[in-house]
Protein backbone atom coordinates (compact mmCIF):
# COMPACT_ATOMS: atom_id res chain seq x y z
CA UNK A 1 0.00 0.00 0.00
CA UNK A 2 2.81 2.32 1.06
CA UNK A 3 4.25 1.36 -2.33
CA UNK A 4 1.19 2.55 -4.18
CA UNK A 5 0.89 6.30 -2.51
CA UNK A 6 4.21 6.81 -3.04
CA UNK A 7 3.91 5.80 -7.03
CA UNK A 8 1.09 8.23 -6.55
CA UNK A 9 2.78 11.12 -5.42
CA UNK A 10 5.31 11.29 -7.45
CA UNK A 11 2.86 10.80 -10.26
CA UNK A 12 0.82 13.98 -8.90
CA UNK A 13 4.01 15.70 -8.94
CA UNK A 14 4.84 15.02 -12.45
CA UNK A 15 1.41 16.75 -12.93
CA UNK A 16 2.18 19.45 -10.98
CA UNK A 17 5.61 20.42 -13.29
CA UNK A 18 2.74 20.20 -16.14
CA UNK A 19 0.85 23.06 -14.19
CA UNK A 20 4.01 24.59 -13.83
CA UNK A 21 4.90 24.14 -17.85
CA UNK A 22 0.82 26.20 -18.29
CA UNK A 23 2.22 28.78 -15.62
CA UNK A 24 5.21 29.66 -17.69
CA UNK A 25 3.58 29.21 -21.62
CA UNK A 26 -0.12 29.67 -21.10
CA UNK A 27 -1.63 32.74 -23.56
CA UNK A 28 -3.66 34.61 -20.68
CA UNK A 29 -3.03 35.89 -17.32
CA UNK A 30 -6.23 33.87 -16.13
CA UNK A 31 -4.58 29.94 -17.43
CA UNK A 32 -1.69 31.28 -15.39
CA UNK A 33 -4.00 31.90 -12.41
CA UNK A 34 -6.36 28.42 -12.60
CA UNK A 35 -2.64 26.93 -13.16
CA UNK A 36 -1.09 28.23 -9.74
CA UNK A 37 -4.72 27.63 -7.72
CA UNK A 38 -4.32 23.92 -9.06
CA UNK A 39 -0.93 23.76 -7.12
CA UNK A 40 -2.04 24.09 -4.04
CA UNK A 41 -4.97 21.24 -4.71
CA UNK A 42 -2.20 19.54 -5.67
CA UNK A 43 -0.11 19.94 -3.06
CA UNK A 44 -2.49 19.11 -0.48
CA UNK A 45 -3.08 15.76 -2.29
CA UNK A 46 -0.06 15.25 -2.38
CA UNK A 47 0.55 16.10 0.99
CA UNK A 48 -1.92 13.44 2.25
CA UNK A 49 -0.59 10.76 0.10
CA UNK A 50 2.79 11.49 1.85
CA UNK A 51 0.99 11.48 5.57
CA UNK A 52 0.31 7.80 5.10
CA UNK A 53 3.12 6.65 2.56
CA UNK A 54 5.42 7.83 5.22
CA UNK A 55 3.49 7.17 8.66
CA UNK A 56 3.33 10.95 9.47
CA UNK A 57 -0.31 11.84 10.42
CA UNK A 58 0.97 15.47 11.15
CA UNK A 59 1.23 16.12 7.64
CA UNK A 60 -2.27 16.59 7.50
CA UNK A 61 -2.08 19.16 9.72
CA UNK A 62 0.29 20.91 6.84
CA UNK A 63 -2.44 20.20 4.19
CA UNK A 64 -4.66 22.30 6.41
CA UNK A 65 -2.71 25.05 6.65
CA UNK A 66 -2.15 24.97 3.02
CA UNK A 67 -5.62 24.94 2.40
CA UNK A 68 -6.33 27.55 3.90
CA UNK A 69 -3.34 29.86 3.16
CA UNK A 70 -3.33 29.37 -0.48
CA UNK A 71 -6.72 31.15 -0.43
CA UNK A 72 -4.42 34.17 1.02
CA UNK A 73 -2.01 33.94 -1.97
CA UNK A 74 -4.86 33.82 -4.53
CA UNK A 75 -6.75 37.01 -3.19
CA UNK A 76 -3.08 38.73 -2.84
CA UNK A 77 -2.68 37.67 -6.35
CA UNK A 78 -6.02 39.16 -7.83
CA UNK A 79 -5.73 42.18 -5.80
CA UNK A 80 -1.85 42.62 -7.87
CA UNK A 81 -3.21 41.96 -10.94
CA UNK A 82 -4.62 45.28 -13.10
CA UNK A 83 -7.61 45.04 -13.41
CA UNK A 84 -8.57 45.45 -17.03
CA UNK A 85 -9.96 48.47 -18.05
CA UNK A 86 -11.50 49.38 -21.68
CA UNK A 87 -8.59 51.04 -23.21
CA UNK A 88 -5.97 48.76 -21.59
CA UNK A 89 -5.45 45.34 -22.22
CA UNK A 90 -4.19 43.36 -18.90
CA UNK A 91 -0.47 42.95 -21.07
CA UNK A 92 0.71 40.23 -19.38
CA UNK A 93 3.19 39.29 -22.19
CA UNK B 1 25.08 8.83 -2.51
CA UNK B 2 22.79 8.80 0.71
CA UNK B 3 19.09 10.72 1.25
CA UNK B 4 21.04 13.62 3.39
CA UNK B 5 23.87 14.07 0.99
CA UNK B 6 21.73 14.20 -2.24
CA UNK B 7 19.18 17.00 -0.16
CA UNK B 8 22.42 19.08 1.12
CA UNK B 9 24.22 19.35 -2.65
CA UNK B 10 20.74 20.69 -3.99
CA UNK B 11 20.53 22.97 -0.82
CA UNK B 12 24.06 24.25 -2.23
CA UNK B 13 23.20 24.58 -5.70
CA UNK B 14 20.25 26.80 -4.79
CA UNK B 15 22.62 28.58 -2.80
CA UNK B 16 25.41 28.99 -5.62
CA UNK B 17 22.40 29.91 -8.06
CA UNK B 18 20.93 32.28 -5.76
CA UNK B 19 24.35 34.05 -4.78
CA UNK B 20 25.15 34.21 -8.70
CA UNK B 21 21.58 36.03 -9.02
CA UNK B 22 22.10 38.08 -6.18
CA UNK B 23 25.65 39.58 -7.63
CA UNK B 24 24.05 39.87 -11.49
CA UNK B 25 20.27 41.47 -11.05
CA UNK B 26 20.24 44.88 -10.31
CA UNK B 27 16.63 45.50 -9.32
CA UNK B 28 16.16 45.37 -5.50
CA UNK B 29 12.96 43.47 -5.32
CA UNK B 30 14.81 40.65 -7.44
CA UNK B 31 17.79 40.63 -5.09
CA UNK B 32 15.58 40.37 -2.02
CA UNK B 33 14.07 36.96 -4.24
CA UNK B 34 17.93 35.96 -4.56
CA UNK B 35 18.64 35.99 -0.86
CA UNK B 36 15.17 34.27 0.10
CA UNK B 37 16.00 31.62 -2.20
CA UNK B 38 19.95 31.48 -0.81
CA UNK B 39 17.98 30.99 3.09
CA UNK B 40 16.12 28.28 1.57
CA UNK B 41 18.85 26.56 0.40
CA UNK B 42 20.81 26.92 3.84
CA UNK B 43 17.74 25.56 5.50
CA UNK B 44 17.96 22.88 3.41
CA UNK B 45 21.57 22.00 3.74
CA UNK B 46 21.10 21.99 7.45
CA UNK B 47 18.22 19.71 7.48
CA UNK B 48 19.52 17.30 4.87
CA UNK B 49 22.50 16.98 7.00
CA UNK B 50 20.47 16.75 10.37
CA UNK B 51 18.63 13.30 8.78
CA UNK B 52 22.01 11.57 9.52
CA UNK B 53 21.06 11.32 13.02
CA UNK B 54 17.76 10.50 13.82
CA UNK B 55 15.27 11.39 15.98
CA UNK B 56 14.38 9.16 18.57
CA UNK B 57 10.31 9.04 19.05
CA UNK B 58 9.82 8.87 15.30
CA UNK B 59 12.50 6.68 13.91
CA UNK B 60 13.18 8.70 10.55
CA UNK B 61 12.79 12.05 11.83
CA UNK B 62 15.26 14.59 11.88
CA UNK B 63 17.52 15.90 14.59
CA UNK B 64 15.27 18.51 16.48
CA UNK B 65 17.81 20.75 17.31
CA UNK B 66 18.37 21.73 13.76
CA UNK B 67 14.89 21.66 12.63
CA UNK B 68 14.20 24.35 16.14
CA UNK B 69 16.88 26.44 14.75
CA UNK B 70 15.45 26.64 10.89
CA UNK B 71 12.06 27.06 12.64
CA UNK B 72 13.52 30.10 14.17
CA UNK B 73 15.32 31.11 11.05
CA UNK B 74 12.36 31.28 8.85
CA UNK B 75 10.76 33.28 10.64
CA UNK B 76 13.80 35.77 10.99
CA UNK B 77 14.03 35.73 7.02
CA UNK B 78 10.33 36.70 6.72
CA UNK B 79 10.50 39.65 8.94
CA UNK B 80 13.71 40.46 7.38
CA UNK B 81 11.87 40.42 4.03
CA UNK B 82 9.38 42.87 4.90
CA UNK B 83 11.69 45.69 6.27
CA UNK B 84 13.52 45.48 2.78
CA UNK B 85 10.39 45.57 0.77
CA UNK B 86 9.34 48.49 2.93
CA UNK B 87 12.66 49.75 2.99
CA UNK B 88 12.44 49.13 -1.06
CA UNK B 89 9.31 50.93 -1.61
CA UNK B 90 10.56 53.99 0.53
CA UNK B 91 13.42 54.17 -1.85
CA UNK B 92 11.04 53.79 -4.32
CA UNK B 93 9.12 57.02 -3.17
CA UNK B 94 11.96 59.11 -2.84
CA UNK B 95 14.09 58.92 -5.65
CA UNK B 96 12.41 57.06 -8.13
CA UNK B 97 14.90 54.08 -8.56
CA UNK B 98 14.56 50.53 -7.71
CA UNK B 99 17.89 49.59 -7.91
CA UNK B 100 21.17 50.90 -6.24
CA UNK B 101 24.62 51.98 -7.33
CA UNK B 102 25.68 54.88 -8.24
CA UNK B 103 27.07 54.13 -11.42
CA UNK B 104 24.56 52.92 -13.73
CA UNK B 105 22.06 55.12 -12.18
CA UNK B 106 19.99 57.91 -13.72
CA UNK C 1 18.74 4.98 5.64
CA UNK C 2 20.54 2.61 3.76
CA UNK C 3 17.96 1.05 1.13
CA UNK C 4 15.81 3.76 -0.75
CA UNK C 5 13.85 2.20 -2.87
CA UNK C 6 14.00 3.11 -6.74
CA UNK C 7 10.04 4.59 -5.76
CA UNK C 8 11.55 7.08 -3.16
CA UNK C 9 14.73 8.03 -5.50
CA UNK C 10 12.54 9.25 -7.92
CA UNK C 11 10.07 11.16 -5.49
CA UNK C 12 13.45 12.84 -4.29
CA UNK C 13 15.10 13.14 -7.91
CA UNK C 14 11.31 14.73 -9.11
CA UNK C 15 11.10 17.35 -6.14
CA UNK C 16 14.97 17.81 -6.47
CA UNK C 17 14.49 18.79 -10.09
CA UNK C 18 11.46 21.18 -9.68
CA UNK C 19 12.92 22.62 -6.74
CA UNK C 20 16.00 23.84 -8.80
CA UNK C 21 14.21 24.60 -11.70
CA UNK C 22 11.65 27.01 -10.08
CA UNK C 23 14.52 28.73 -8.20
CA UNK C 24 15.89 29.26 -11.31
CA UNK C 25 13.44 30.70 -13.04
CA UNK C 26 12.34 32.75 -10.00
CA UNK C 27 15.32 34.35 -10.24
CA UNK C 28 15.84 34.80 -13.79
CA UNK C 29 12.66 35.97 -15.81
CA UNK C 30 12.50 38.71 -16.62
CA UNK C 31 8.96 40.09 -15.50
CA UNK C 32 9.32 40.62 -12.12
CA UNK C 33 5.46 39.46 -11.62
CA UNK C 34 6.02 36.23 -12.91
CA UNK C 35 8.89 35.92 -11.29
CA UNK C 36 7.07 36.62 -7.68
CA UNK C 37 4.32 33.49 -8.58
CA UNK C 38 6.97 31.35 -9.32
CA UNK C 39 8.76 32.19 -6.18
CA UNK C 40 5.89 31.26 -4.55
CA UNK C 41 5.22 27.91 -6.28
CA UNK C 42 9.25 27.38 -5.27
CA UNK C 43 7.90 27.70 -1.14
CA UNK C 44 5.41 25.13 -1.86
CA UNK C 45 7.74 22.82 -3.47
CA UNK C 46 10.53 23.55 -0.83
CA UNK C 47 7.79 22.42 1.85
CA UNK C 48 6.80 19.54 -0.01
CA UNK C 49 10.40 18.64 0.27
CA UNK C 50 10.73 19.36 4.08
CA UNK C 51 7.54 17.36 4.49
CA UNK C 52 9.49 14.36 2.33
CA UNK C 53 12.53 15.08 4.81
CA UNK C 54 9.70 14.62 7.80
CA UNK C 55 10.91 18.24 9.01
CA UNK C 56 6.86 18.40 9.78
CA UNK C 57 7.28 21.49 12.10
CA UNK C 58 9.33 22.97 9.16
CA UNK C 59 7.09 22.07 6.47
CA UNK C 60 3.73 23.69 8.39
CA UNK C 61 6.07 27.12 9.14
CA UNK C 62 7.27 26.66 5.27
CA UNK C 63 4.06 26.33 4.20
CA UNK C 64 2.47 28.58 6.44
CA UNK C 65 5.00 31.58 5.56
CA UNK C 66 6.96 30.95 2.20
CA UNK C 67 4.49 30.12 0.34
CA UNK C 68 1.61 32.07 2.25
CA UNK C 69 3.14 35.34 3.79
CA UNK C 70 6.20 36.54 2.18
CA UNK C 71 4.48 35.44 -1.27
CA UNK C 72 1.44 38.64 -0.36
CA UNK C 73 4.18 40.61 1.03
CA UNK C 74 6.26 40.13 -2.36
CA UNK C 75 2.74 40.89 -4.22
CA UNK C 76 2.09 43.66 -1.89
CA UNK C 77 4.92 45.40 -2.83
CA UNK C 78 5.38 44.98 -6.21
CA UNK C 79 1.65 46.79 -6.44
CA UNK C 80 3.80 49.54 -4.34
CA UNK C 81 6.53 49.87 -6.67
CA UNK C 82 4.47 50.39 -9.95
CA UNK C 83 3.23 53.91 -10.31
CA UNK C 84 -0.81 54.55 -10.75
CA UNK C 85 -1.36 53.29 -14.00
CA UNK C 86 -4.54 55.38 -16.03
CA UNK C 87 -7.02 57.48 -14.79
CA UNK C 88 -8.72 54.83 -12.97
CA UNK C 89 -6.60 54.12 -10.63
CA UNK C 90 -5.13 57.33 -9.29
CA UNK C 91 -7.35 57.96 -6.71
CA UNK C 92 -4.90 57.29 -4.16
CA UNK C 93 -5.15 54.02 -3.00
CA UNK C 94 -1.12 53.21 -3.84
CA UNK C 95 -0.31 56.60 -5.41
CA UNK C 96 2.81 58.28 -4.81
CA UNK C 97 2.08 60.62 -2.35
CA UNK C 98 3.80 60.06 0.98
CA UNK C 99 1.43 60.46 3.92
CA UNK C 100 4.22 61.36 6.98
CA UNK D 1 2.07 58.76 -16.32
CA UNK D 2 0.21 55.93 -18.30
CA UNK D 3 3.94 54.99 -19.76
CA UNK D 4 5.60 54.39 -16.58
CA UNK D 5 7.03 50.88 -15.71
CA UNK D 6 5.38 48.45 -13.89
CA UNK D 7 7.76 45.75 -13.66
CA UNK D 8 11.44 45.92 -15.07
CA UNK D 9 10.56 43.91 -17.91
CA UNK D 10 8.03 46.42 -19.43
CA UNK D 11 10.80 49.06 -18.19
CA UNK D 12 12.16 49.93 -22.02
CA UNK D 13 15.42 48.40 -22.82
CA UNK D 14 17.79 51.32 -21.12
CA UNK D 15 16.17 50.20 -17.95
CA UNK D 16 16.00 46.37 -18.52
CA UNK D 17 19.50 46.54 -20.16
CA UNK D 18 20.68 48.05 -16.72
CA UNK D 19 18.87 45.34 -14.59
CA UNK D 20 19.92 42.57 -16.68
CA UNK D 21 23.60 43.43 -18.56
CA UNK D 22 25.12 45.30 -15.49
CA UNK D 23 28.21 43.08 -15.92
CA UNK D 24 30.33 42.96 -18.66
CA UNK D 25 30.80 39.03 -20.57
CA UNK D 26 33.67 38.85 -18.95
CA UNK D 27 33.29 39.83 -15.42
CA UNK D 28 29.92 37.57 -15.74
CA UNK D 29 32.29 34.47 -16.87
CA UNK D 30 34.80 35.14 -13.94
CA UNK D 31 31.92 34.70 -11.75
CA UNK D 32 31.04 32.15 -12.62
CA UNK D 33 33.74 30.19 -12.43
CA UNK D 34 34.46 31.62 -9.15
CA UNK D 35 30.96 30.39 -8.02
CA UNK D 36 31.85 26.87 -9.59
CA UNK D 37 34.50 26.63 -7.36
CA UNK D 38 32.74 27.89 -4.35
CA UNK D 39 30.40 24.85 -5.71
CA UNK D 40 32.77 22.29 -5.63
CA UNK D 41 34.37 23.53 -2.24
CA UNK D 42 31.13 22.74 -0.50
CA UNK D 43 30.65 19.40 -2.23
CA UNK D 44 34.33 18.28 -1.24
CA UNK D 45 33.02 19.41 2.27
CA UNK D 46 29.80 17.98 2.19
CA UNK D 47 31.40 14.68 1.10
CA UNK D 48 33.40 14.02 3.60
CA UNK D 49 31.52 14.18 6.20
CA UNK D 50 30.70 11.17 8.56
CA UNK D 51 27.71 9.44 7.79
CA UNK D 52 25.98 8.42 10.92
CA UNK D 53 26.53 11.69 12.81
CA UNK D 54 26.66 12.69 16.05
CA UNK D 55 23.85 14.74 17.09
CA UNK D 56 21.93 16.17 19.65
CA UNK D 57 18.70 14.18 19.42
CA UNK D 58 19.87 11.72 21.99
CA UNK D 59 20.20 14.57 24.48
CA UNK D 60 16.96 16.25 23.91
CA UNK D 61 15.56 12.74 23.82
CA UNK D 62 17.23 12.54 27.32
CA UNK D 63 15.92 15.60 29.02
CA UNK D 64 12.72 15.73 27.15
CA UNK D 65 10.78 14.93 30.55
CA UNK D 66 11.89 17.83 32.55
CA UNK D 67 11.05 20.40 29.71
CA UNK D 68 7.38 19.86 30.35
CA UNK D 69 6.28 19.31 26.43
CA UNK D 70 6.35 16.50 24.97
CA UNK D 71 7.54 17.36 21.17
CA UNK D 72 11.08 17.31 20.84
CA UNK D 73 11.07 20.96 18.31
CA UNK D 74 8.63 22.63 21.03
CA UNK D 75 10.87 21.59 23.87
CA UNK D 76 13.95 23.07 21.85
CA UNK D 77 12.23 26.33 20.80
CA UNK D 78 11.00 26.89 23.98
CA UNK D 79 12.74 25.65 26.87
CA UNK D 80 16.25 24.42 26.05
CA UNK D 81 17.55 27.04 23.20
CA UNK D 82 14.83 29.97 24.64
CA UNK D 83 17.18 32.36 24.00
CA UNK D 84 17.07 31.96 20.48
CA UNK D 85 13.34 32.44 20.64
CA UNK D 86 13.68 35.49 22.57
CA UNK D 87 16.14 36.94 20.33
CA UNK D 88 14.08 35.83 17.15
CA UNK D 89 11.00 37.90 18.73
CA UNK D 90 13.24 41.14 19.30
CA UNK D 91 13.87 40.52 15.75
CA UNK D 92 10.17 40.29 14.60
CA UNK D 93 10.06 44.11 16.81
CA UNK D 94 13.14 45.09 15.80
CA UNK D 95 12.06 44.75 11.92
CA UNK D 96 8.32 46.22 12.72
CA UNK D 97 10.09 49.22 14.08
CA UNK D 98 12.65 49.80 10.75
CA UNK D 99 9.24 49.32 8.53
CA UNK D 100 7.10 51.81 10.86
CA UNK D 101 10.08 54.47 10.75
CA UNK D 102 10.43 54.69 7.15
CA UNK D 103 6.76 56.06 6.59
CA UNK D 104 3.28 55.47 6.99
CA UNK D 105 1.09 52.12 5.44
CA UNK D 106 -0.85 53.64 2.35
CA UNK D 107 -3.37 50.82 1.61
CA UNK D 108 -2.75 47.56 1.07
CA UNK D 109 -2.90 46.24 -2.82
CA UNK D 110 -3.95 47.86 -5.80
CA UNK D 111 -7.61 46.92 -6.39
CA UNK D 112 -10.73 48.09 -4.60
CA UNK D 113 -11.85 44.92 -3.43
CA UNK D 114 -15.22 43.73 -4.72
CA UNK D 115 -18.39 42.83 -3.02
CA UNK D 116 -17.01 38.80 -2.85
CA UNK D 117 -13.84 39.70 -1.33
CA UNK D 118 -15.25 42.33 1.39
CA UNK D 119 -17.02 38.99 2.47
CA UNK D 120 -14.61 36.41 2.44
CA UNK D 121 -13.15 37.04 6.01
CA UNK D 122 -16.56 36.56 7.70
CA UNK D 123 -16.22 33.03 6.44
CA UNK D 124 -12.19 32.28 6.30
CA UNK D 125 -11.49 34.27 9.27
CA UNK D 126 -12.88 32.86 12.30
CA UNK D 127 -11.99 29.16 10.64
CA UNK D 128 -8.45 30.31 10.12
CA UNK D 129 -8.11 31.77 14.02
CA UNK D 130 -9.65 28.18 15.14
CA UNK D 131 -6.80 26.60 13.40
CA UNK D 132 -4.22 28.50 14.80
CA UNK D 133 -5.83 27.42 18.21
CA UNK D 134 -5.50 24.28 17.22
CA UNK D 135 -1.89 24.40 15.95
CA UNK D 136 -0.76 26.10 19.00
CA UNK D 137 -2.36 23.69 21.35
CA UNK D 138 -0.96 20.75 19.12
CA UNK D 139 2.57 22.16 19.33
CA UNK D 140 2.91 20.47 23.22
CA UNK D 141 2.80 17.15 21.66
CA UNK D 142 3.35 17.32 17.93
CA UNK D 143 4.28 19.21 14.79
CA UNK D 144 2.80 22.55 15.50
CA UNK D 145 3.70 25.56 17.86
CA UNK D 146 3.56 29.84 18.00
CA UNK D 147 5.45 30.11 14.75
CA UNK D 148 2.91 28.09 12.62
CA UNK D 149 -0.12 29.25 14.53
CA UNK D 150 1.55 33.12 14.67
CA UNK D 151 2.01 32.87 10.85
CA UNK D 152 -1.59 31.90 10.07
CA UNK D 153 -3.03 35.04 12.50
CA UNK D 154 -0.79 37.33 10.13
CA UNK D 155 -2.26 35.23 7.52
CA UNK D 156 -5.63 36.75 9.44
CA UNK D 157 -4.43 39.91 9.12
CA UNK D 158 -3.67 40.21 5.49
CA UNK D 159 -6.56 38.75 4.39
CA UNK D 160 -8.37 41.65 6.44
CA UNK D 161 -6.03 44.08 5.02
CA UNK D 162 -6.93 42.70 1.67
CA UNK D 163 -10.28 42.75 1.91
CA UNK D 164 -10.68 46.21 3.14
CA UNK D 165 -12.78 44.57 6.44
CA UNK D 166 -13.11 47.88 8.78
CA UNK D 167 -11.65 47.51 11.65
CA UNK D 168 -12.06 49.23 14.80
CA UNK D 169 -9.98 52.22 15.50
CA UNK D 170 -8.80 51.26 18.66
CA UNK D 171 -6.99 48.12 16.45
CA UNK D 172 -4.82 50.40 15.12
CA UNK D 173 -3.88 52.20 18.14
CA UNK D 174 -1.68 51.02 21.10
CA UNK D 175 -3.61 48.05 21.27
CA UNK D 176 -1.14 47.25 18.17
CA UNK D 177 2.03 48.04 19.94
CA UNK D 178 1.31 46.21 22.61
CA UNK D 179 0.60 43.10 20.90
CA UNK D 180 3.52 43.78 18.75
CA UNK D 181 5.98 43.22 21.73
CA UNK D 182 3.58 40.88 24.20
CA UNK D 183 5.57 38.59 23.47
CA UNK D 184 8.96 39.48 23.90
CA UNK D 185 7.42 41.09 26.82
CA UNK D 186 6.01 37.98 28.71
CA UNK D 187 8.82 35.84 27.36
CA UNK D 188 11.73 38.10 29.01
CA UNK D 189 9.52 38.61 32.20
CA UNK D 190 8.81 34.90 33.05
CA UNK D 191 12.21 34.39 32.63
CA UNK D 192 13.08 36.86 35.10
CA UNK D 193 10.99 35.15 37.27
CA UNK D 194 12.31 31.98 36.54
CA UNK D 195 16.23 33.24 37.71
CA UNK D 196 14.39 34.67 40.86
CA UNK D 197 13.18 31.35 41.92
CA UNK D 198 15.41 29.37 44.57
CA UNK D 199 17.82 27.92 42.80
CA UNK D 200 16.76 29.32 39.48
CA UNK D 201 18.33 30.48 35.97
CA UNK D 202 17.48 33.12 33.78
CA UNK D 203 14.53 31.22 31.23
CA UNK D 204 14.93 27.87 33.13
CA UNK D 205 11.90 26.51 33.92
CA UNK D 206 10.66 24.57 36.84
CA UNK D 207 9.65 20.96 35.20
CA UNK D 208 6.42 21.15 37.13
CA UNK D 209 4.69 24.70 35.47
CA UNK D 210 6.90 24.32 32.70
CA UNK D 211 3.88 23.37 30.48
CA UNK D 212 1.70 26.23 31.61
CA UNK D 213 4.73 28.35 31.16
CA UNK D 214 5.50 27.17 27.58
CA UNK D 215 1.84 27.86 26.60
CA UNK D 216 1.43 31.71 28.05
CA UNK D 217 4.98 32.06 26.32
CA UNK D 218 3.68 30.52 22.98
CA UNK D 219 0.16 32.20 23.48
CA UNK D 220 1.71 35.77 23.41
CA UNK D 221 4.16 34.75 20.72
CA UNK D 222 1.50 33.36 18.72
CA UNK D 223 0.05 37.29 18.81
CA UNK D 224 2.98 38.86 18.17
CA UNK D 225 4.40 36.98 15.36
CA UNK D 226 0.71 37.26 13.54
CA UNK D 227 0.55 40.97 14.49
CA UNK D 228 3.88 41.86 13.24
CA UNK D 229 3.63 39.62 9.96
CA UNK D 230 0.63 41.84 8.92
CA UNK D 231 2.25 45.10 9.83
CA UNK D 232 5.30 44.65 7.73
CA UNK D 233 2.39 43.50 5.08
CA UNK D 234 1.14 46.68 5.43
CA UNK D 235 3.92 48.48 4.86
CA UNK D 236 4.32 51.43 7.34
CA UNK D 237 3.15 52.72 10.71
CA UNK D 238 -0.83 53.28 10.52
Amino acid sequence: MTLLYLALAVFLLLTLAAGFWRVRHGPTAADRMLAAQLFGTTAAAILLLLAEALALPALRDVALVLALLAVIAVIAFTASVKTPTPDQDSGDD
Amino acid sequence: MTQPVFWALVGMALVVLALYALIVHAHLLRKVLALNVMSSGVFLVFIGLARRTPGEDVPMAADPVPQAMVLTGIVVAVAATGLALALIVRLRVLTGRTTLGDDTGD
Amino acid sequence: MAGLSLLDWALDGVLALLLLWLAWRALSTPALFRAVVLFIAFGLVLALVWARLFAVDVALAEMAIGAGVTGALLLAALVRLAPPIGRGRAHGRNGERDGA
Amino acid sequence: MMLRPRTDRQAGPASSARADKGLPPAARALLVLALLAVFAGLVLAVLSLSEPAPGLAAAVDERIDESGVSHPVTAVLLNFRGYDTLLELVVLVLAVMGAWSVGRARGCAGNVPGPLLRQLPRLMAPLMVLVAGYLLWVGAHAPGGAFQAGSLLGGVGILLCLSGYPLPGWANGPALRVSAVLGVAVFAALGVVAALLPGGAPLDWPPAQAKTLILTIELAAMLSIGVVLAALFAGGRP
